[in-house]
């Protein structure tokens, strides 16, 4: 398929941080007009690859070639200057700017000596329309959801784009509408030449997109394959290290679901928790809704459809302006997270970077934080029970870290991602509300963090899951509540927990989902 | 002033403007004679240094950075011009130009000092604050009066408007300043990397933006501001002095966010700058028009005056948050 | 061996310490009996006992700004705040020239304390509950404070010829040290205790890391935001009692005048960043220390006044070099590869 | 200030624009409002000032436009803006510094508005003073000259008349202002040749703060050798007071100190023996103003300048006095 001369070489990249070798010894090769999908778990590596290959990092040893020469970019200024762009992982743009200038910061059109606005929100609109993004590029970055900056993020990057264009996780808050348009503009980037370089964890797309496949594992070297000639499982075996057969180890499909979905949830007397028309002006329509303990019910739907703001209601981050709110039968007025907290809610954010992670806080601390803050503040954790609390949590979630002691802001995206459900576990929930918790993890871990959730709902834990990945809800969720256009429009379960019926709910039954 | 961009982001500025039409509104209904076209423009020869370290200002918290040293470069510059020009002979003008070069040069090193080698803006500068009043205090601790006829000229120089009223070359100064801020910050390439850089600096950095260099001219921008407010300064008080200009940097920082800048960085508005340096003056004014009150309570209301305007400008900001939350649920794809 | 070398030149009292040292070491061979510390009239008196002494209120305002420094925000008002509280006891106990009270001593300074943590709390309340940058919402009582202090004494400096109200800023009967020292020693104790026993300190550093965060894992933001301001206020309150009794009246125009700055500068050198998380009390307390000492060194080796900020800004500014990491990283990189390409380093946290 | 370089030359200058300026305002009757800028509120003798000012204006049916400047000369500046374009019948002004003022000095004169300075002096770039009609003050050179004149005078009160040298250790104001050079100018005038000698002298800023702990450097530095105390301001005399006595020394035994202005606080100190003696620095303006006002409304002549009554008042004095003392 691929097999145009190379365009991009790195030879014997190495990269230690301290107390970690993020890279050692990695050779990449990128051809011209293909994708190229680098492969890895949570932490090996890979956004570091392309950090250093960008100039965001110093290199320790190693070297780059851009079409034959040694090239060394010392800032992503240079790297751009070589026609390599970049959307590195997590959104990188500044939420105070136009979406325009986001596109076109650094390279505005400028005629005479002033910056040519209306030529900027031209393009913008244009690029952006490639993508079917429709939105007024004049309006600031931060008034848009995390989906459509990620959309602006690559619209920039393919913008920019000249020689090579490197994607870093760019699909995982994209749903599949945009996804298949994404695609079908890398494929005709591709048609022009155009190296892409591309992360994801999602395996379906790698099969779909890519021309050959780099895996890393631990900071090394794997191999490079051709990926028509890498089955699927090998791939897995590969970035694992060993046999793991993800399609048979775990699906739970609907046996759990017999537990008498079928009920009427308003009264069902044994919800832990229960709303009756919670609403709120501009968040949320007024919803009913209930889950029982033991129960796993997902949310889905298209995105900005109000999963997130529902789940901030029901934890009281937003406060809710109609409606009423049954926690165990009994009325309370969830006012704060604390608040929800005291009453048995734990909530996985999902922006992890502003909402989730305390950069400067070690790993140790960003566990047992919101336990600490449940006890009060008078009762303080002891050190030693600090400790156990976090190697237990390292070991049961395997976060890749150097040390309880690490500073979060240090581990790998999925790593952090971990961190945070370690954080809720450990205050344990009776109600355990999770928004997007296996963004950006590797397959192994998804996994692990679906059967996790199975278990605790076992364990006798209420459990609301928001996915994007229609079949992770399918294979965890008991129920599933269906949003759209900031409004429960219905709630599946039992025979008609597939996937067909719950996209057509979603579409509405008109048009295509 | 950036034409496109009419939306909810200028809120704050407009609100900013509104209340300061109010208080004028309010003078002028207590006190007729501040309804004079000269009590306008006074606010502009009064604040005229105030206005240009404002600016300065603005640019440094858009980066989400701080300078507390302005005051005592302005200080400085005072005390050095007059220095020269009176003890040493030199040409009033070259003496300018110098003066411009040194606030240049003493931004430069606060700006080197803090991106290349990670120092604290805040510590840097307050550094800065201590060197510069330090300094001042070293070339003379008595006062030194201009009376060089070039200066006194300028000082003099009335530019004359229509009617009877007039601006001074300081107000004429401040105005080219603000009309090159304003371009600086929305017309070149520069000005939009420093609200890049107050938005997200790794991200500017990621973006391929030149982070380290902008930071550092922005720092030179603030001392070059700085001198030119010094400059304006000398001519306002034909003298220098080394307690001249204490606590003007707190001036300028509560102007830069009155007028709608975050210190967080990444919002900011030169025009705002502005009004927040007018609205202080128009303060100081109502004040002094009222002429009733003891020494104390002119402190009390001069700060109650200020507290009730960053109230009211933070609840309508807020409510403006909610709506626009409420209004502006529009589905993109 | 080497290792431990390591730790210690990491801990973030080390430089503070070093710097310390250092001015101690100058003041041995420049300044004349610096060491010397006599027993008189059953207290000690000599050179290091008084900057300990003038150093106690300057290490209270430190506490309390490390905290608020900690939450990320900043308190421009303890100098006011302290002028307020000296003016409120004065007046209360007031100037009989006899040495009698007005009001009881104790009442007096319980109601200046109070109004000290009212002025701390209302700065908390416009930072944590209405979110107004810490800057500006303290810059309203920095400007209102001297006016509240002057209206409260009318105008006037008042005297106080109570006796024990001297003991706070001097020494108190068989004490032989300093009584301030004491007092600031006490709230220092209390305030490590409080953060060792409890988690405020944790959540404190939460605050100042990732304040959006702190919400969501069900800490109390403004809760926390208000606690410490009111802290400071009332840190500040302390100090306005100790300032006022070193002088025995009231002055509302001078008491504290510029020691925010001062205190934000001892919090600074204590390496405790102006951007909020991790914080030291203990560097904080060198800190101020260090700043004492230079201005007292100033006085002893009688340099000009007007010169001590030209001092302080070179004093900081080495402080801060050296314990700038990136300093090291570029000597280092230059030694290690000398004549090697500029090495800038791209720290960026993706 | 009215110190060496700029003595007063004689107080009874006819000034000639007077007539006319007076011709405009008495037409419609109405009350005289005075502008009056004051420097702000630094000091207990400050207060008592402005104080003295408002009394006397109100008693005179003056109405007062007063504009504190929180010590800072661009507010004084703002302050006369305003009054001129509030059309006031004269503008009083207590300069907080010297220079500086001559923008918009020339903008009261030409708005025709009368200018009275109070308090301290102002010089013009040309060196001129007709930008204002008269100044009422104090007179800064004079008062350092009286008390350094009764210390001479009274040697032995003061326990000096065995001694050959007398160490003077002095504490200055605010570098640079006008009171500070003019009363450290009058002591080094009146004790040159004299057994008086100075030996440190350093700033305590005019505040107790400050002079308190000068004075405890100096207990360090100088022990034993500190005969006598002058300073500038009384509230640095009373700061070096507590550090004597934390020394545990006697102040006003052990340590001589003298010291100007004559507030409160230093006459309970000299009953209390503390201090030595003080020259006194009138801050009680207002009815002089007030009468300079008068009398240009009634078109009479007013002298150029015109100094408030000052005396120096020794500490066995103290006692009978400090009842009538009105700051
Ligand atoms: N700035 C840093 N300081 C210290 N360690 C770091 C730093 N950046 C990355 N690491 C470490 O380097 C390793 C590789 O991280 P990297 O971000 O490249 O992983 P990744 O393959 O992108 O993982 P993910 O899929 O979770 O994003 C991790 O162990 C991480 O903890
Ligand atoms: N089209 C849009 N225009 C403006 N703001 C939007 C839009 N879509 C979403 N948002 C904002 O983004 C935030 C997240 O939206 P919401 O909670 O509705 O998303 P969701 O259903 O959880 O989907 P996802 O999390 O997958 O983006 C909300 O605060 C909302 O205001
Ligand atoms: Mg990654
Ligand atoms: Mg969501």
């Amino acid at each position: 398929m691929a097999g145009n001369e190379p365009i991009l070489r790195a030879v014997g990249i190495s990269k230690s941080f301290p107390g970690v070798k993020a890279l050692h010894d990695v050779n990449f090769t990128l051809c011209a007009g293909e994708v190229h999908c680098l492969m890895g778990e949570n932490g090996a590596g890979k956004s570091t690859l392309i950090k250093v290959l960008t100039g965001v990092e110093k290199i320790d040893h190693g070297e780059i070639y851009l079409e034959g020469k040694s090239i060394l970019p010392k800032t992503p200024l240079e790297a751009q200057a070589f026609g390599i762009s970049t959307v590195y992982q997590e959104i990188n743009l500044c939420p105070n700017l136009s979406v325009a200038e986001n596109m076109f910061i650094g390279r505005e059109p400028v005629s005479g000596c002033v910056i040519n606005w209306k030529e900027i929100n031209k393009r913008a609109q244009a690029a952006l329309s490639k993508l079917n993004v429709k939105i007024d590029v004049t309006q600031s970055l931060d008034t848009y959801s995390v989906a459509i900056q990620q959309m602006v993020a690559i619209a920039r990057a393919l913008d920019v784009s000249s020689k090579i264009l490197i994607l870093d996780e760019p699909t995982s808050s994209l749903d599949r509408d945009e996804i298949d348009k994404l695609f079908e503009v890398l494929r005709r980037l591709k048609e022009d030449g155009i190296g892409i370089i591309f992360i994801t964890h999602f395996l379906d797309q790698v099969y779909e997109i890519s021309d050959r496949i780099t895996v890393l594992r631990n900071g090394e070297l794997v191999g490079e394959y051709e990926t028509s000639e890498l089955p699927k499982v090998q791939l897995i075996a590969k970035m694992i290290g060993k046999e793991f057969d993800v399609l048979t180890s775990f699906n739970k499909g609907n046996a759990a679901s017999a537990k008498g979905c079928e009920e009427d949830s308003l009264c069902n007397d044994a919800a832990f928790i229960k709303a009756a028309g919670l609403g709120r002006q501009g968040g949320i329509s007024p919803f009913d809704l209930s889950v029982r303990k033991g129960e796993v019910l997902g949310f889905a739907g298209l995105l900005g459809s109000g999963r997130t703001e529902t789940a901030r209601v029901l934890f009281g981050v937003d406060k809710a302006d109609k409606g009423e709110l049954y926690i165990k039968n009994k009325r309370s007025a969830v006012a704060s997270p604390m608040n929800a907290i005291k009453n048995g809610m734990a909530f996985c954010p999902e922006d992890r970077k502003r909402e989730g992670i305390m950069g400067d806080l070690t790993v140790k601390e960003n566990i047992i934080i919101a336990l600490q803050a449940k006890r009060g503040m008078g009762r303080c954790i002891s050190a030693k029970e600090r400790e156990k609390l976090a190697d237990k949590f390292i070991e049961l979630l395997s976060i890749k870290t150097s040390g309880p002691d690490q500073l979060v802001k240090n581990l790998s995206g999925g790593n952090q991602q971990k961190v945070i459900l370690a954080r809720w576990l450990a205050t344990d929930p009776e109600l355990l509300i999770l928004d997007e918790p296996t963004r950006g993890i590797d397959v192994g871990t998804k996994t692990e963090i679906q059967k996790l959730v199975v278990r605790l709902a076992e364990e006798e834990m209420a459990v609301i899951f928001i996915s994007s990945e229609l079949d992770e809800e399918l294979r965890t969720c008991d129920r599933i509540a269906v949003f759209r256009d900031r409004q429960k429009i219905a709630e599946i379960s039992g025979e008609d927990l597939n996937q067909n019926c719950i996209m057509q709910t979603i579409a509405g039954g008109q048009k295509h989902a | 002033m950036k034409k496109p961009q009419l939306s909810s982001k200028h809120v704050p500025l407009a609100i900013t403007v509104l209340l300061f039409v109010v208080l004028f509104t309010a003078g002028a209904v207590k006190y007729p004679a501040f309804l004079s076209m000269q009590v306008f423009f006074n606010l502009f020869i009064d604040n005229a240094y105030l206005i240009i370290l404002a600016i300065g200002m603005t640019f440094v918290l858009v980066i989400g950075g701080i300078d507390l040293s302005v005051g005592s470069v302005l200080c400085l510059v005072c005390m050095a011009s007059a220095h020269l020009v009176e003890n040493k002979g030199m040409n009033p003008y070259a003496v300018m130009v110098l003066m411009v070069l040194i606030g240049a040069v003493y931004g430069l090193i606060q700006g080197s000092l803090i991106q290349f080698f990670k120092m604290q803006p805040f510590i840097v500068t307050l550094a800065g604050l201590f060197f510069g009043r330090g300094a001042a205090a070293w070339i003379s601790i008595e006062t030194i009066n201009i009376t060089n006829k070039t200066y006194n000229d300028i000082a003099h120089y009335r530019v004359h408007l229509w009617g009877d009223n007039f601006i001074s070359i300081g107000a004429v100064i401040a105005l080219v300043v603000l009309v090159l801020a304003i371009y600086i910050a929305h017309y070149t390439k520069f000005g939009r990397s420093a609200y890049a850089i107050g938005g997200n600096e790794s991200s500017a950095m990621l973006m391929g933006l030149p982070v380290a260099r902008t930071k550092v001219l922005v720092y030179t921008l603030s001392g070059v501001c700085s001198a030119l407010a010094g400059i304006v300064f000398s001519f306002y008080m034909l003298s220098g002095y080394s307690l001249h200009g204490q606590g003007m940097e707190l001036d300028a920082i509560a102007s830069a966010v009155i007028g709608g800048t975050l210190l967080t960085g990444g919002v900011g508005y030169v025009i705002g700058s502005l009004f927040g340096a007018l609205t202080q003056g128009i303060i100081q004014n109502l004040i002094m028009f009222d002429g009733t009150l003891n020494s104390w309570w002119t402190k009390i209301v001069i700060a109650a005056l200020l507290c009730v305007f960053i109230i009211i400008q933070r609840l309508l900001v807020a409510r403006r948050d909610s709506q626009k939350a409420k209004g502006n649920v529009k589905t993109a794809l | 061996m080497h290792d431990r070398l390591k730790l210690i030149t990491k801990s973030k009292l080390f430089w503070p310490l070093m710097i310390l040292v250092l001015m101690i070491i100058f003041n041995i061979i420049f300044v004349d009996d610096f060491l010397s510390i006599e027993f008189k009239d059953g207290h000690l008196f000599g050179r290091i006992i008084d900057i300990i002494n003038r150093a106690a209120p300057l290490m209270l305002l430190a506490m309390g700004m490390t905290l608020v420094i900690a939450t990320g925000g900043v308190d421009l008002s303890v100098g006011s705040t302290a002028a307020i509280s000296g003016a409120l006891v004065c007046s209360l106990i007031g100037g009989n020239f006899d040495g009698t009270v007005q009001n009881p001593f104790i009442i007096a300074i319980i109601a200046a304390l109070f109004v000290s943590i009212l002025a701390g709390a209302w700065n908390g309340f416009l930072v944590g509950k209405l979110g107004i940058q810490p800057v500006v919402a303290t810059l309203i009582l920095y400007v209102a404070g001297r006016g509240i202090a002057q209206l409260i004494t009318g105008g006037q400096i008042i005297t106080v010829y109570y006796k024990p109200y001297a003991y706070l800023g001097g020494f108190a009967p068989g004490i032989p040290i300093p009584f301030s020292i004491i007092i600031a020693a006490v709230v220092l104790v209390i305030v490590l205790l409080a953060l060792k026993k409890t988690a405020l300190g944790l959540f404190i550093e939460s605050v100042g890391v990732n304040s959006v965060a702190s919400r969501f894992t069900g800490i109390s933001v403004v809760k926390i935001k208000f606690l410490v301001y009111a802290f400071s206020g009332l840190c500040a309150g302390i100090a306005g009692l100790i300032i006022s009794s070193m002088i025995r009246a009231a002055d509302a125009n001078n008491a504290g005048l510029m020691s925010e700055m001062d205190a934000i500068l001892a919090v600074a050198i204590g390496g405790t960043s102006m951007a909020g998380g991790r914080f030291s009390l203990g560097a904080s307390m060198i800190g101020a220390l260090i700043v004492q000492s230079i201005t007292t060194t100033l006085y002893a080796v009688g340099v000009s006044a007007q010169v001590l900020p030209l001092i302080k800004a070179i004093v900081v500014i080495a402080i801060c070099f050296v314990q700038s990491e990136e300093l090291r990283h570029k000597l280092s990189g230059i030694f290690s590869k000398i004549g090697g390409a500029r090495n800038e380093k791209a720290t960026v946290k993706l | 200030a009215c110190g060496g370089n700029a003595k007063p030359s004689g107080g009874n200058e006819a000034e000639a624009t007077k007539a006319e300026v007076k011709d405009q305002k008495n037409g419609s009757g109405k009350k005289v409002v005075v502008g009056f800028s004051q420097i702000g509120a630094e000091s207990e003798w400050r207060t008592a000032n402005t104080k003295s000012i408002k009394d006397a204006c109100e008693e005179a049916g003056f109405e007062l436009k007063f504009s504190d400047a929180l010590q800072k000369q661009e507010n004084q500046i703002k302050a006369i803006r305003s009054f001129i374009a509030q059309k006031v019948d004269y503008i009083a002004l207590a300069p907080v510094v010297e220079t500086g003022w001559d923008t918009v000095l020339k903008e009261v004169a030409d708005a025709k508005i009368p200018l009275i300075l109070v308090d301290r002096s102002v010089k013009t770039a040309d060196g001129k003073d007709d930008l204002w009609i008269t100044r009422v003050g104090e007179n800064f050179y004079e008062e350092g000259k009286n008390l350094a004149e009764w210390v001479k005078n009274n040697e032995e009160k003061l326990g000096f008349k065995g001694k050959d040298t007398v160490n003077v250790y002095q504490l200055e104001g605010t570098v640079g202002s006008g009171a500070a050079i003019d009363r450290g100018q009058a002591w080094v005038d009146t004790m040159e040749g004299t057994k008086f000698k100075t030996i440190k002298s350093q700033t305590g800023d005019f505040t107790r703060a400050k002079g308190q702990e000068v004075m405890e450097s100096w207990l360090k530095s100088d022990k034993g050798k500190i005969d006598l105390i002058y300073a500038h301001n009384d509230d640095m005399a009373l700061g070096a007071i507590s550090a004597i006595e934390a020394a545990g020394l006697n102040p006003g035994v052990d340590i001589k100190i003298v010291s100007i202005d004559g507030v409160k606080g230093a006459f309970e100190a000299m009953i209390a023996g503390k201090l030595n003696c003080v020259a006194e620095c009138s801050p009680l303006t207002g009815p002089v103003l007030v009468q300079t006002i008068s009398d240009l409304e009634a078109g009479k002549e007013v002298p150029k300048l015109t100094y408030a009554k000052e005396e120096v008042f020794p500490a066995e004095k103290a006692a009978e006095i400090l009842p009538s003392r009105q700051y």
